[in-house]
């Protein structure tokens, strides 16, 4: 053991498997360190994995997170710690010990095939909890269909034989592998790690304890978590949305807002939830798609409709345009309507009055809060927790925790959705490795294989395996048949049945084989390539094949499993796709492991806060960066900022970092300048500056910034640039920070939000400027507690705990006047002095105001060069001009195209603790990329055959990865390897069939099509 | 008799001419009058003299357009890969342009086929081109020995015969259905402006076909290209299959039988049409020059129809704007899609 | 030669009696279009006017020739082991055959004397040819060494006269044909005078004085090549196969094997020295890339390097190409400008 | 010998399934984990994503003798290759109409978006085409039939 | 006066050295510690009770504690068996009506029209008591119950416990 003066231990332990946790251990795993990944249920994947859908792209949420897991899962340098927790955490920063203990599992993963044979015969039907308990599992059991690892447990608080030893056992005895052991116990282990990331996740708010919503009483009240596995095609009722107390499909479904959040009375939560007013118009939209008829009624009651994200805002538009009703009202009590479960819900419309309406079906869309285990787990391992019990951190270090080493990200912070959860998982990587970089690779492991055969120039030798899978596929097809068969393929030299191809024990046989027999391609007959895949091209690695020179028939998942009842069908149908596979693999090539070596230098756009953070996060880490800044100062859009929300003074802050970056050894600062043309790729890009240089860099983060809308014509003028006393927030900010005196002596100052934000021309909402606009006006009591204050608004976005600086608000007498865009404020001068009038929706009537400040909340406006930008690095943006991540939902930093990453306000209106996290979170993802010699890069990838290109461009244009480019000289379509995902968009654009697909060419899929065809 | 057709012809062969005196271009791409009297040939003056041979008639049914690429690069002095390109300009190509064929011009230029700046388009709105079908039908199966045509009529005669006709009863179907006869880039117009057609019923076979049961889809469909003899006529008239392998030549993969096969025959018209998805002007020059009379222009008539409907999208109209199988909208039609077709999503942005 | 009077009873007799043993053809036509049609001997009266679309080619080489067939089917014992695929097939009498189209099996016949395929089609096919009445203003037989009145290629050659035909007895086969008509129906003295006359008129009115065969054999190759005008064809050429597909003369062909549910076969079908492809080569490299390379080959092929090889052009003058080229290029003008050639 | 309609009863068509391998085909995978049952008649061919199936791989399976054709995708906006899908969906949209245009019965050409989680939609799906494609018979257009 | 008192101290942060605490709270705690020993058993006819929630002791005032206080008492005066709650109910019940001066200011018909909400609620229970811990609501419920017809008696709490004490 290394003592703490010395160098760091170069792993790390991550606390928890949800999509925070794991894109942490990606992330640090990827970028040098042993990663332990401790979680406490049987599989990862953590809430994500119980959604249906994801907002605001409707995409399939497992769909999307399970390429993720199974990365996870097959990681070399991620330990994966299922069923386990920490007890205890001693030590320091860059040493840190730990205790876990690893509870039995009573199922040998090592033996595990998944089969599913235990629990068809387990005798103990339990309430499914990854249902919610809407459905029912066995005792022994996979947490979900995806699960990773993909193995088994046994739930020993439901087993019967572990209650009562001898008495049932079927589970053992139906094993085809042996796999059960009842025996298992639990074990400590003691991890040596040099940090620690937390991503303990959250807990749905439990309603039972609020007895108005009827939650637990009626049968037909759901929480949101419930109503996504509802929905979920995986779900207990396998995505047909029925409600629970007689399995009808709900016609008529109404969403209740902030259950648990927001509510200080009885949910003793004041924060906002965050992510409740997105989920909820997605459950709507989503269950409207679900419904067999066009009618299914939707109604969301809200207190302020919270759709800050990027295309949030569009997505509530297009869900009111479709039918989707909302209704700005807290609604008193769910009350059973007396007849079929149905559910009356009453309250008061826009025109003041009372309505009364029935519902089928009402969702609870409850807040999040922090989990009772993790907040036990905090204090354990000494880390400080808030006011609210989320884990404690600070606007300019918002992934550190308390404890030195100890990071933190997700909703154990704060509550947030996954995108910001993910963004912070990533800079919770950077931070937790920052300290590490010196022992950085000295704990990972690499496989060594041996050389592999050259084979191109050998006839096909085919080796066909074909899998029982014990009695899985065996019990159906007959598999003997389907062998002999398979010897009268051509090209096939050898075929075997094995009972369980994927055993350890055959997997070293089959190694055997291939060097015995003199096979050079090799066909497995079993289960899915999409989980085995892997595995059997490990083998063929390791028996010194490429291996590409390999294909998979699926006779189990697609053929034994779902005709179970029709034997000789499934026979003919397994000889075919084994026929299918053959005729494919004597085509395939061996194909190279592609690497692009990195050029380990960084260029970082723009020095603001997420510019200069990021630069000084790579280079803290021994990294050179390139800070490139278009004007002739540090700092951006900070200089203007008085504080942060939290209440951090900003100036002082950004001087500190300014300092830091100017003096930074490995930082090559190149102010006035910008980017004129880049070139290359991933690993190798090279870049011209405005100044004639050309940097050669690996990876690059764009953070040019933002600025702020400022409204000098039109109908959101309100006097701006007319009258001196109306300002847009960051001109109010300045004269905070030069403390001017006259602020003291204002007697009114009104506030407009959503000062031409949210209206066609300017869609979507800025995200910062509630919050902005009420501690500004917090802070104006606090120069000056007599001034009145009004604020005219249209929805109080104060997300997060920000929620608290608007209770503050209110409690300070600052008046709230919400309006709408039927009743815009009208503002005017009268002589000199200016005029509000609005119209309060509560009195119904208009009110007068004469301020003698104007402060108005405009939008955070992308930067015009941002188009500039975006040409030269051939990146996407979204039609509000802000920069386009890869994913919305987890590759919130990336670019679709690799190697270039995104922070700051760029991406979207975001407040200051979110940009830094976002600034370490791209630092992270470069990191990833930098802290290699060389990165792997696709190896099945797009190839031109310039003889038959005539450079037309098709190519090109449906390229999403801008890996296929027209050469300039040749005129012809040329292929970047490196970028290049292998997609075969192109390939199936291109009419010359000039361009193909290593080993799923054309003549490839016609063969497999061919060989289906053969008997027909 | 001075009609249209003599005053463009007297307009072109001094434009021409001054192109190529003046050293403007190298050469001018037009036509001059064939040794049939139903048939003119495409030609390529290089000489200030040769534009004296320059006809423009109701004839011209060869789509200009296809010649260009080739014709460029053939002005282009010899180059090995990887040499540099030579200084200075390349040497430029006049040439006669109507809509379709300046539609395709633009499509050329979009796919990088050639440079706009090479160019030197002589504009002439369309007043429809004749088919030569037509008048072997009129002819009743007696040889054509001479045509005369005016602004509004045709005289045909033979051996024996003499008859006249209306020129709208011998256009081409695709010249009856044009909405777009004037070009729509060009460095100069020639002769007047024909106004913008409105024609009822564009689509009118089109929805007759598609009116019919798919057995008598099929019969119709295989009684069009019976006679096709793989003569590819179609495709090289086509300003649009440019390939250097088509894939009906491709034996690696095989993606056609190579003979007269009934199923080969079909596959090779489909996948032909099917190219020319979002693409094809209508420019009518595959039915002008396949021997045997195959109206495969039909096929491409379809997809035509089916891009205007389904996508909005009418090729060759504008330089900017992508072709619609190069770009995709978020809400495209999907109701073929037979399970899960109703999704909302945000796409974010489209652009690059 | 014999020469026979038929009147039209006899030619329906000889064709119920032939169509007992052997598949009919004749041009027939339909839609404005002539084409080769199976023909019912009851039903018909007589070949259509006019140049049928395709040539006689047709039926000699077939699209496509199986030469091979194989079975790729996994089990079968003989998979992959290709057998012959040579039927003899029924035999077949063409009716109605111009005279250029019959000259043309005969030119076809030079380079494939000893193809097996060709002969078996060749020896079971019998022409019966019907000399011209009416050339067309694109037809030039005379110029290439044909006839209106030529009887090359075919078996018996009919020729319409008052009342009936004159039909010559050219072959065995012929004689074979026309069973005991061949010897009951001799046509008189005027008549054949008559026959005698047609040619005669026939031959007048011909091309330029002297055979272009000979003309063009005896001139320098490279001249021929080096013409200047060959790029103008190239310029308007659009390098289909129109003009080679629809020629009788053009044999060109390339090689496939097809596997489809598990059957194979390898064909023989048409090529066009007008493609690009047809002269690639497996480097990559293409001797004849450029289009005038090609137009200036079928050309030089047909008026130069078949003669120096065989004697006669490979060209009978039907001018289809010239009727059905798109870009109007006349084999005429060409012929005209190489003779012109010093 | 069968006689000719004994031979239309015992006749099971043969579908071709192009499955994207992100989405439809872990769909499928899940169809089996599930143990959703359904007809055997697919066969099904693993595709990086539906963007990569062309119209020549839809005309090729025709004319090796596929009775129908199944190509499915990612849900818009779930495609792995962020567009591949969008892409698709106008090319096949153009496909379908063409060849229904010339005589082929809509019911043989599908197309599909299945995500990952529908193992029953899958299964459904498979159901759903292959009855379609029962009701029309086997393909007699397009198929090539040589020997 | 216990809410106004109350709610004034915590409004305006008035520092107090001193707590609120309801009787019924105390009931309970005295029931609870034995001090107050009551006995449901007089109740051999199966008497049911429902509850009013007065707005200011519970929602506004001591929130759910000292409904569930109420309901405590309650079932052991009564007999748990005896008990049917109203819903909605404690923090969540509805308003009497009665409050705020209504029941002294005129506009009866207003004042009744939005008792009729508590009169259904009420009458839907079948309780033959109702026990209103607030005179307020006392004098509303016993008006809405008059007025539309209902069929149960209006009473305090204490009228209860007095029957159900055991001298110890």
């Amino acid at each position: 053991m290394s003592n703490p003066s010395d160098r760091p231990k170069g792993s790390v332990m991550v606390v928890g498997g949800g999509i925070a946790g794991v894109q942490a251990a990606l992330d640090m795993a990827d970028s040098g360190f042993y990663v332990h990944l401790i979680e406490k249920s049987s599989a990862i994947g953590g809430r994500m994995s119980q959604l249906d859908k994801t907002f605001p792209t409707n995409d399939c949420s497992a769909c999307i997170l399970s390429p993720k897991l199974v990365e996870c899962g097959r990681h070399l340098n991620i330990n994966l710690m299922t069923l386990s927790e920490v007890l205890a955490l001693e030590g320091e920063e860059g040493a840190f010990t730990a205790t876990v203990r690893q509870n039995p599992r009573y199922v040998d993963p090592a033996k595990c095939i998944a089969c599913g044979t235990c629990a068809e015969k387990c005798p103990k039907k339990v309430p499914n909890e990854f249902d919610l308990g809407l459905g029912k599992r066995k005792a022994i059991y996979l947490k979900y269909p995806q699960a990773v690892p993909l193995k088994y447990a046994i739930d020993p608080d439901q087993c019967i034989w572990l209650k009562k030893p001898g008495r049932c056992g079927m589970c053992q005895k139906v094993c085809p592998s042996g796999a059960i052991n009842f025996d298992d116990q639990p074990r400590e282990i003691q991890i040596e790690v040099g940090s620690v990331i937390l991503a303990l996740g959250f807990s749905p708010f439990d309603p039972s304890i609020l007895d108005f919503t009827g939650y637990g009483r009626l049968p037909n009240v759901v929480t949101a978590m419930e109503f996504e596995r509802l929905l979920s095609p995986s779900g207990p009722c396998l995505g047909h949305m029925e409600r629970p107390s007689d399995h009808k499909e709900p016609r008529r479904i109404a969403w209740l807002q902030c259950v648990g959040s927001r509510d200080i009375n009885r949910a003793c939560h004041g924060y906002c939830s965050s992510v409740c007013c997105m989920y909820a118009i997605k459950q709507a939209v989503i269950a409207r798609e679900h419904a067999q008829g066009p009618d299914l009624a939707t109604s969301i009651f809200f207190m302020d409709m919270r759709t800050h994200g990027k295309e949030f805002e569009a997505y509530y538009d297009r869900a009111r345009a479709e039918g989707v009703n909302f209704h700005r009202c807290r609604i008193h009590s769910v009350l059973p309507a007396g007849h079929d479960d149905n559910l009356i819900l009453r309250y008061v419309g826009d025109d003041g009055l009372i309505n009364q309406e029935e519902f089928d079906l009402v969702v609870l869309s409850v807040g999040l809060e922090m989990d009772r285990q993790a907040a036990e787990l905090a204090r354990r391992l000494g880390v400080e927790l808030d006011p609210n019990n989320f884990v404690a951190t600070s606007a300019f270090r918002p992934v550190s925790t308390n404890r030195p080493g100890v990071c933190v990200c997700g909703a154990v912070s704060e509550p947030k959705d996954i995108p910001q959860s993910v963004m912070e998982a990533s800079a919770s990587a950077l931070e937790a490795s920052r300290v590490l970089a010196p022992s950085r690779w000295s704990e990972t492991r690499k496989k060594e294989y041996p050389d592999e055969r050259n084979v191109w120039a050998e006839p096909p030798r085919i080796g066909v395996f074909v899998c029982s899978c014990g009695i899985n596929i065996a019990s159906v097809v007959d598999v003997a048949a389907v062998t002999d068969y398979a010897r009268t393929l051509p090209g096939v030299v050898f075929a075997q049945n094995n009972l369980f191809t994927c055993s350890q024990d055959t997997i070293n046989q089959m190694a055997e084989i291939i060097k015995r027999e003199g096979l050079n391609r090799v066909v497995v007959a079993s289960c899915t390539p999409r989980t085995h895949e892997p595995l059997f091209q490990e083998t063929l690695r390791d028996a010194g094949l490429n291996k590409f020179l390999f294909e998979m028939a699926n006779i189990r998942d697609q053929d034994s499993w779902v005709h179970q009842k029709f034997p000789d069908e499934a026979t003919q149908k397994a000889k075919d796709l084994v026929r299918m596979a053959v005729a494919k693999v004597r085509q395939d090539e061996a194909l190279a492991y592609n690497t692009v070596s990195v050029v380990k230098r960084a260029l970082v756009l723009g020095a603001g806060v997420a510019g200069m953070t990021a630069a000084l996060s790579i280079a803290d880490q021994g990294i050179p960066v390139v800070l490139v800044e278009r004007k002739d100062r540090l700092g951006g859009h900070a200089r203007k900022f008085y504080r942060t929300w939290q209440g951090d003074l900003v100036q002082e802050y950004l001087k500190g970092l300014c300092r830091q970056v100017e003096g930074h050894s490995h930082i090559d600062l190149r102010l006035g300048t910008s980017v004129e043309r880049v070139e290359g790729s991933v690993g190798q890009f090279k870049t011209l500056l405005s100044d004639g240089s050309k940097v050669s860099h690996g990876a690059a983060i764009i953070a040019i910034g933002a600025g702020s809308h400022k409204p000098r014509e039109g109908r959101w003028n309100y006097l701006y640039g007319k009258h001196p006393e109306v300002h847009v927030l960051l001109e109010l900010d300045k004269r905070f920070i030069k403390e001017d005196p006259a602020l003291k002596e204002k007697g009114q100052t009104v506030f407009i939000l959503c000062a031409g934000s949210r209206v066609s021309e300017k869609p979507y909402c800025s995200r910062v400027c509630c919050t902005h606009a009420i501690d500004q006006a917090l802070h104006l009591k606090e120069l000056n507690p007599d001034m009145e204050i009004f604020m005219l608004y249209r929805d109080i976005r104060t997300y997060g705990e920000k929620e608290r600086l608007y209770q503050r608000a209110r409690e300070k007498g600052i008046v709230f006047i919400r309006y709408d865009l039927d009743n815009i404020p009208k503002v005017w001068d009268e002589q000199g002095k200016i005029q509000v009038e609005a119209k309060d929706p509560i009195l119904d009537r208009p009110v007068r105001l004469h301020p003698d400040m104007l402060v108005l909340a405009t939008a955070v406006r992308p930067k015009v060069d941002a188009d500039v930008v975006s040409r030269a690095f051939k990146c996407s943006m979204t039609s509000d001009r802000f920069f386009l991540e890869a994913h919305m939902k987890l590759r919130p930093v990336d670019f679709a195209t690799d190697g270039i990453f995104m922070a700051g306000l760029c991406h979207y209106p975001k407040p200051m603790d979110e940009t830094i996290a976002q600034a370490k979170a791209a630092a992270a993802r470069a990191s990833t990329i930098l802290a290699q010699d060389a990165i792997p890069a696709e190896s099945i990838t797009a190839v031109v055959d310039h003889g038959k290109c005539v450079g037309c461009g098709v190519c090109t244009m449906v390229c999403a990865y801008n890996a296929i480019h027209l050469d300039e000289d040749s005129r012809l379509a040329t292929v970047d390897t490196a970028m290049c995902k292998g997609c075969g968009a192109c390939v199936a654009g291109c009419r010359s069939d000039a361009v193909t697909l290593k080993n799923i060419g054309n003549e490839q899929i016609m063969a497999a099509i061919e060989a289906a065809m053969e008997i027909c | 008799m001075e009609t249209l057709f003599s005053q463009t012809t007297e307009a072109i062969r001094r434009e021409a001419k001054d192109l190529l005196e003046s050293g403007k271009v190298a050469a001018f791409l037009g036509f001059v009058k064939g040794s049939l009297p139903t048939v003119t040939r495409p030609f390529v003056a290089r000489t200030p003299e040769e534009t004296d041979k320059l006809v423009w008639n109701g004839l011209c049914v060869m789509n200009l357009a296809n010649y260009l690429p080739g014709l460029l690069k053939s002005l282009e002095p010899p180059r090995r890969p990887g040499e540099p390109p030579p200084e200075g300009p390349l040497p430029r190509v006049g040439v006669i342009a109507t809509g379709c064929w300046s539609r395709n011009m633009v499509i050329q230029i979009q796919e990088n086929q050639m440079d706009r700046e090479r160019l030197v388009i002589l504009g002439v709105d369309s007043h429809g081109m004749i088919d030569r079908r037509k008048l072997e039908v009129l002819a009743g199966g007696r040889e054509i020995q001479s045509l005369e045509e005016t602004d509004e009529r045709v005289i045909i005669s033979g051996r024996d015969f003499k008859m006249e006709t209306a020129r709208q009863e011998v256009l081409r179907d695709n010249c009856l259905t044009c909405v777009h006869p004037s070009p729509v880039i060009l460095d100069k117009k020639i002769g007047p402006t024909v106004p913008e057609r409105r024609v009822h019923e564009p689509f009118a076979r089109i929805e007759e076909i598609e009116r019919m049961d798919a057995g008598s889809r099929w019969a119709w469909f295989q009684e069009e290209i019976a006679t096709c003899i793989r003569c590819y006529a179609c495709r090289n008239a086509c300003p649009l299959c440019y390939c250097p392998t088509c894939f009906v030549d491709d034996s690696h993969p095989q993606w056609v039988g190579k003979s007269i096969d009934k199923t080969d025959t079909a596959t090779f018209h489909i996948l032909r049409a099917y190219h020319c998805a979002g693409r094809c002007t209508d420019c009518g020059a595959c039915e002008s020059a396949c021997p045997m009379g195959i109206k495969m222009r039909l096929f491409t008539r379809k997809l035509q129809k089916d891009c205007l409907e389904l996508f909005a999208s009418e090729p060759g109209l504008d330089l900017n704007s992508p072709l619609p199988l190069t770009t995709y909208q978020p809400e495209d039609p999907d109701t073929f899609i037979i399970a899960g077709s109703k999704k909302q999503g945000t796409q974010g942005g489209s652009e690059k | 030669m014999k020469i026979l009077k038929l009147d039209n009873s006899d030619l329906k007799t000889l064709l119920t009696r032939w169509n007992e043993t052997r598949d009919l053809f004749s041009p027939v036509e339909g839609n404005g279009k002539v084409g080769w049609q199976r023909i019912e001997p009851l039903a018909f009266n007589e070949p259509a006017e006019g140049v049928p679309r395709a040539s006689i080619k047709v039926f000699f080489f077939p699209q496509p020739e199986t030469l091979l067939e194989y079975s790729t089917r996994s089990g079968d014992r003989d998979a992959y082991v290709p057998r012959p695929a040579m039927g003899k097939g029924r035999e077949r009498i063409i009716l109605g055959v111009r005279p250029c189209d019959a000259r043309s099996v005969m030119l076809n016949s030079l380079p494939f004397a000893n193809d097996p395929y060709f002969k078996v089609r060749k020896d079971t096919t019998l022409i019966v040819g019907f000399t011209c009445e009416r050339p067309c203003s694109t037809c030039f037989c005379s110029w290439t060494g044909g006839s209106p009145m030529g009887t090359e290629g075919m078996d018996i050659a009919m020729t319409k006269i008052e009342g009936g035909y004159l039909a010559a007895v050219l072959s065995e086969k012929g004689k074979e044909l026309l069973g005991h008509l061949h010897d009951t129906k001799e046509a008189s003295p005027e008549e054949r005078k008559q026959l005698e006359a047609l040619r005669k008129q026939a031959q007048k009115g011909t091309g330029p004085a002297g055979s272009p065969a000979e003309i063009l054999r005896k001139k320098a190759l490279m001249d021929l090549y080096n013409a200047t005008f060959w790029q103008k064809l190239a310029d308007s050429c659009i390098n289909c196969g129109a003009c080679t597909f629809l020629c009788p003369t053009c044999y060109c062909f390339d090689i496939q094997d097809e596997t489809v549910k598990g059957k194979g076969r390898r064909i023989r079908y048409w090529d066009s020295c007008m493609f690009p492809l047809f002269t690639q080569h497996a480097s990559g490299h293409n001797p004849r890339g450029q289009k005038i390379q090609r137009v200036r080959n079928r050309f030089m092929h047909k008026l130069k390097y078949f003669p120096e090889r065989f004697g006669p052009l490979s060209c009978v003058g039907c001018g289809r190409c010239i009727r059905e080229c798109p870009v109007n290029i006349d084999i005429r003008e060409v012929m005209r400008d190489l003779l012109s050639i010093q | 010998m069968d006689s000719a309609s004994d031979k239309d009863q015992k006749w099971e068509p043969k579908i071709i399934a192009f499955l994207c391998n992100w989405c439809s085909y872990a769909g499928a995978d899940l169809a089996g984990v599930s143990r959703f049952q359904y007809p055997p008649n697919i066969r099904i061919i693993r595709v990086p994503c539906s963007g990569r199936v062309s119209a020549n791989m839809i005309l090729d399976a025709l004319k090796a003798g596929a009775d129908g054709i199944l190509v499915s995708g990612c849900h818009p906006g779930d495609c792995h290759y962020i567009s591949g899908n969008l892409y698709a969906r106008r090319r096949f949209a153009l496909l379908k109409n063409l060849l229904e245009f010339i005589g082929i019965e809509p019911e043989r050409i599908n197309f599909s978006w299945i995500s990952a989680s529908e193992g029953e939609q899958f299964a459904e799906l498979v159901r759903e085409v292959t009855t379609r494609i029962k009701t029309v018979g086997p393909a007699r257009h397009l198929v090539k039939e040589i020997g | 006066m216990f809410y106004a008192t109350l709610e004034g101290l915590r409004r305006f942060k008035i520092p107090h050295n001193f707590e609120f605490i309801s009787i019924i709270t105390l009931y309970a705690q005295w029931i609870r510690e034995g001090k107050l020993v009551v006995d449901p058993s007089w109740n051999t006819e199966g008497v049911k009770f429902t509850v009013q929630d007065p707005c200011k002791l519970v929602r506004q005032g001591l929130g759910d504690q000292v409904a569930e206080d109420l309901r405590f008492v309650i079932k052991k005066v009564v007999g748990a068996e005896n008990f049917i709650d109203v819903w909605p109910n404690k923090s969540n019940n509805y308003c009497c009506g009665g409050g705020g001066g209504a029941l002294q200011a005129g506009f009866v018909k207003n004042r009744r029209k939005f008792g009729k909400i508590k009169f259904d609620q009420l009458a839907s229970t079948g309780a033959d008591v109702v026990i209103t811990p607030c005179h307020n609501c006392h004098t509303q419920v016993l008006d809405i119950c008059d007025h539309y017809g209902g069929k149960w008696k209006t009473t305090h709490l204490w009228n209860w416990i007095e029957k159900a004490m055991v001298k110890p």
